[in-house]
């Protein structure tokens, strides 16, 4: 148990990967990118986590304590978020634009960079 | 290559680095372990700021300068995203004709979620620095509820009711908003993105300083980030076609009919 | 106004003057924003200088926010400049001046949206080279790549332009995932992410399989922004793709960033670790790879971007060799040589631009004797091409001189050997595309009846940029001119040498960056600096590689006029090019299978000698 | 405590591989709408709340309805890329349908 959290998290980046590999369709490819970024999401909460602690978010029933989930990995994980949102929309414009030039989205019928 | 000899070198380089992540996971700290440094100082360090959600604090106060990054990321992906779903030389904008008819109760019902949802947006975003939430994720609710108006009416309704230079602008402010306070943060205290203002009482709507103003900045330049962002692509979709489809006397797609109003012909 | 506060500045007025073009963009005429965007790019390049001159007695640290470290551990983020970076980022600011000055006369359709993507893209360089700490270098990584795709697929009209952003974007994204994936299992161990911090903690510890794994995972996404070998592919296509302005930023700095943020991240945070021996050997072989790579591609390009961007990838190969030696010779050498190479290719790139904007085409064989009417033009090309070649006053060859000797002396004695081989293949290949257009020299080359026979780009088919201007705007040849001055400076300054060889040795000395970032102590007692200048040898190797780079470039125009005898010798390396040519083969999945290989190759080679 | 924790992550790698394996274009919004949906469950088990809502937010909402749009947008556009823009490898094809519009250069 102490380590499969880590494993699911290395198992979407790797298969993210493969997602890309064997893509036929460039908005796959770019939904196969993002899943390979959640797997850095599963593991930065993975490795901030404490059993039996609570959200870090104080209030009146909570008292500020140090009993509390690592924040900091939280942050970067929204950061993380925001970044895969924007980059993945990005993305998805350039894919839209490249079906549109070149008639197909599939990356293996792509003639454009040969050489 | 070959699709069968990419998915070899895929195979082989994977497999490798699969083996590196268990070597490595084996040597790291047990899962649910109790010995986090950075927390155990992040704490304290949003106590003295009266910031009772220690994430925002995290965010908008003690590393506020990764959010300033994030937040001009998503400046810069919705700049991109215009420049690149912009009509091309040979495509121009189509007036959208009304297609299809939304039921009564799907009428109502948007009628009744929009204030409700854009309510909860605002809520999120001022409660950021007490409850979870925050600019971001209340942007994001904004931003989804204005769809609303798309669900309920039609794409001609939602376009009159949300201008999209409005939005551009509110984009700019919000993450020049987010800059000119942590230049603020330079001439008050001499620390970029410091937090300069009275903390306020712990718990409270008024508190932790800076961090509920940033919030506001974010959740202004992400609301109407996004609505830009899905405009983009609803335009793309719905309202640009192709300049010589129109030439065609048949035509099988529904833009048929309506007369070009775009701006970007071929001269 | 201390100069601490300057650094923050560089990276927060960038993003303002961005925000308020977006926004009044459409209002103010266009030469307004013009020269609002190059005025704000001049004032962070002011602003770079003044830090580059203080930094040179200390380092200028600041904690934002105000978050002092406390016994070697803080909760804020560091910005700390010390010459070097410093330096770099006034090539930062330099290049994207001069980018927006050559710009002005620029894509009319994007124009206010262009400048503000230029200048969130500088924030985003100058927030990179500037950060002390490890997650903020990857979020300024992404904003470098954010606004990098978009400028890349911007004239969307042309569909290797959009192709050559997505795999840009596919291919850069992934390498930085998999970064923020190694700062993941560091802080699992450290809880911090300070690389002063890191480096405190990680001295007293011996190097076990998560600090190499980790170590491996971060510079992963800075060596495929800094194009190392099985990393290389997505460069040669989103520079043949992008508009010439923004090809001088991703030639001249951006991908050198790449290998700036590897190096630091290795000397301040893992130096003290993992022994030197080990990364050395790595490296030079990676380096010598790309090197080798960079310019045999080089040389079989006929589409003009797309040998300049693997002329860059040799170039790189090369540096990374200099900063591979981990001393400050080699490290004074290589960044000399950055710089020399930044201004040259960076000015082969914008006068490859006019041949565009003029003839509406950047391939070798249709441009064939076609640009023999400008002067200026052509004497500014070769100018360049021979500086890229090696010839002794441009700093590129100063630099190259330095580095070479570095490697050669830190045991390495084949290195001059491939240095000068590498210059003399690139260089004679930019000649070889010179003589041909400017010139008209050698053979008409017989123009194939379909654009690109599908076997290789040729830039037959690239939109030109702008409306096919009659006479290059003063404002082009400006750029080009300051950017090759600024190369002949570093080489002729008098004390140019000996500044990089004192910024190469603060650099290096990671113990005294820990101390004066954690706790501003004093800058720890400084090392003699390596002596860096013009040497009779250096100067003799460098006309060495220029007349082989000649000889390689007449080679290349009359090889067909060669006796049978000598073109069969040729014959095997025949094998090898359609190989190569058939890997670089702009498919996405290709890129990615090669991305997870070389992430598997680097770590066997660093990881499996300390097991 | 546990349990819950195992359970989600299992649900986020099950519809993690669904989406990767989901080759179908119309599947793939869907499919990418779940993967969200399992990774806000998920960080809630984490005692993530903040991370959670834009998960919920971006990953189940937004995100996919732009991959819907693209998917959309593509799937309409070959129907007029092949008729409008294929003059250069189907040649022999142009005089069969005549009084076409020209090409677009």
């Amino acid at each position: 148990m102490s380590v499969y959290p880590y494993f699911v998290a290395a198992w979407l980046m790797l298969v993210g990967g493969y997602g890309i590999v064997r893509s036929r369709n460039l908005v796959h490819a770019v939904v196969s990118l993002s899943v390979a970024q959640a797997g850095t999401y599963v593991l930065l909460l993975a490795v901030g986590y404490q059993r039996g602690a609570l959200a870090p978010v104080f209030g009146s029933t909570t008292k500020p304590n140090k009993h509390v989930v690592d924040p900091v990995v939280q942050a970067m994980t929204l950061t993380d978020i925001v970044v895969s949102a924007t980059v993945t929309a990005l993305l998805l414009a350039l894919a839209v634009q490249v079906n549109k030039r070149q008639g197909t989205p599939d990356p293996d019928e792509l003639q454009a960079l040969k050489g | 290559m070959s699709r069968s000899a990419r998915l070899v070198v895929f195979l082989i380089g994977a497999g490798c680095v699969a083996a590196m992540f268990a070597v490595a996971f084996f040597k790291m700290p047990a899962f649910g372990g109790s010995m986090h440094l950075y927390r155990d100082l992040a704490v304290p360090a949003s106590v003295s700021h009266y910031t009772a959600n220690v994430v925002a604090s995290v965010n908008f106060d003690q590393r506020a300068i990764d959010t300033l990054g994030e937040e001009t990321i998503l400046v810069a992906s919705v700049i991109g995203a215009a420049v690149l779903l912009r009509p091309a030389e040979e495509e121009a904008e189509m007036r959208p004709k009304a297609v299809g008819r939304t039921l009564e109760a799907t009428k109502l019902a948007g009628y009744l979620l929009l204030p409700v949802t854009l309510l909860i947006g605002l809520d999120v975003v001022l409660h950021g620095q007490v409850t979870p939430g925050g600019g971001f994720q209340g942007g994001v609710i904004l931003a989804t509820g204005l769809h609303l108006l798309y669900v309920t009416g039609s794409y001609r309704a939602l376009d009159r009711l949300r201008p999209l230079e409005l939005f551009d602008t509110g984009e700019a402010v919000g993450a020049a908003a987010f800059a000119g306070v942590g230049i603020a943060g330079i001439v008050v205290a001499g620390n970029f993105l410091a937090n300069i203002v009275p903390g306020g009482t712990f718990g409270q709507l008024l508190s932790a300083g800076t961090v509920p103003i940033l919030n506001g900045a974010v959740g202004l330049e992400v609301g109407c980030g996004i609505v830009v962002l899905v405009a983009h692509f609803l335009q793309q979709d719905i309202i640009i076609s192709a300049q010589a489809e129109q030439a065609k006397p048949g035509g099988s797609s529904e833009p048929q009919a309506g007369e070009r109003v775009g701006t970007a012909e071929r001269s | 106004m201390t100069t601490g506060q300057l650094m923050p500045l560089m990276i927060a007025i960038p993003i303002v003057m961005a925000c308020l073009i977006l926004a009044a963009g459409s209002y103010l005429p266009r030469v307004v924003t013009d020269i609002l965007a190059t005025a704000t790019a001049a004032g962070v390049a002011g602003m770079a200088a003044a830090l580059l001159i203080h930094s040179g007695h200390s380092r200028v640290v600041t904690w934002l926010g105000g978050w002092r470290p406390a016994r070697g551990v803080s909760v804020g983020i560091p910005l700390v400049a010390d010459p070097l970076n410093a330096g770099l980022a006034l090539l930062v600011a330099g290049l994207v001046s001069c980018a927006l000055l050559y710009s002005w006369k620029y894509m009319e359709s994007v124009s206010g949206r262009f400048f503000a993507l230029m200048l969130l893209f500088l924030a985003g360089m100058e927030g990179f080279t500037l950060s002390g700490d490890v997650f903020d270098m990857f979020v300024f990584f992404e904003l470098m790549g954010a606004a990098a795709y978009a400028l890349t697929g911007m004239k969307i009209e042309d569909k290797t332009a959009v192709q050559g952003g997505l795999i840009f974007g596919v291919v850069n994204s992934l390498g930085a995932y998999i970064s923020l994936f190694g700062v993941g299992i560091l802080y699992s161990r450290f809880g911090q992410l300070g690389l002063p911090q890191l480096g405190a903690m990680l001295r007293q510890h011996r190097p076990d399989a998560l600090v190499i794994v980790a170590f491996v995972l971060i510079i992963t996404g800075f060596l495929v922004k800094a194009a190392m070998v099985p990393f290389h592919f997505w460069l040669a296509d989103a520079h043949a793709v992008a508009p010439a302005p923004v090809c001088v930023l991703f030639s001249g700095v951006m991908v050198e960033l790449g290998l700036y943020g590897a190096a630091r991240v290795y000397w301040v945070a893992f130096g003290g670790t993992i022994p030197h021996a080990d990364v050395t050997r790595a490296f030079i072989v990676f380096g010598a790879l790309t090197a080798a790579v960079g310019a045999v591609m080089c040389f079989l390009q006929r589409h003009l971007k797309r040998l300049l961007a693997y002329s860059t990838i040799s170039h790189v190969g090369l540096f990374m060799m200099g900063f591979a030696v981990l001393d400050d010779d080699g490290t004074a050498g290589a960044a000399l040589y950055v710089v020399g190479h930044a201004g040259v290719k960076s000015a082969l790139f914008l006068l490859t631009g006019i041949l565009l904007n003029r003839y509406g085409n950047v391939d070798e064989h249709r441009l064939y004797g076609r640009a023999r009417g400008d002067r200026l033009t052509a004497c500014l090309y070769f100018a360049a091409a021979l500086g890229l070649a090696g010839l002794p006053p441009f700093g590129l060859a100063l630099g190259k001189s330095v580095t070479e000797d570095a490697v050669a002396v830190a045991g390495y004695g084949w290195a001059p050997v491939l240095f000068i081989a590498v210059s003399a293949v690139t260089g004679g290949a930019v000649l070889r595309a010179g003589l041909r257009v400017f010139g008209g020299l050698g053979p008409r080359p017989a123009l194939e009846s379909t654009a690109g026979a599908g076997e290789e780009s040729t830039g037959g088919e690239e939109k030109p940029e702008t409306g096919g201007l009659p006479r290059t705007p003063v404002t082009m040849l400006l750029a080009i001119g300051i950017l090759l001055a600024g190369s002949l400076a570093a080489g002729l300054l008098p004390d140019a040498g000996q500044a990089f060889a004192h910024a190469a040795q603060r650099f290096t000395d990671a113990a005294g960056y820990i101390s004066q970032a954690l706790s501003h102590a004093g800058a720890a007692p400084p090392r003699p600096d390596p002596a860096v200048a013009w040497t009779g040898e250096g100067i003799g190797l460098d006309f060495l590689s220029v007349a082989l780079a000649l000889g390689v470039a007449f080679l290349g125009l009359y090889a067909r006029r060669l006796p049978a005898a000598l073109r069969r010798s040729a014959a095997p390396a025949r094998p090898v090019i359609a190989v190569l040519r058939q890997v670089h083969s702009g498919h996405i999945g290709d890129y990615v299978a090669w991305l997870f290989t070389g992430i598997a190759s680097l770590t066997a080679l660093l990881g499996l000698p300390l097991l | 405590m546990n349990v819950l924790i195992v359970a989600a992550l299992t649900l986020v790698g099950l519809a993690g591989t669904a989406v990767v394996a989901a080759d179908m274009p119309e599947r793939q919004a869907v499919t990418l709408s779940f993967f969200g949906l399992a990774l806000t469950v998920l960080f809630m088990a984490f005692q993530a709340p903040d991370v959670a809502l834009s998960q919920l937010g971006v990953g189940a909402a937004i995100v996919p309805l732009m991959v819907m749009l693209a998917i959309r947008t593509i799937s309409q556009r070959p129907a007029r890329e092949e008729e409008a823009g294929s003059g250069e490898d189907k040649a022999s094809q142009e005089e069969v349908l005549p009084g076409r519009g020209g090409d677009p250069p």
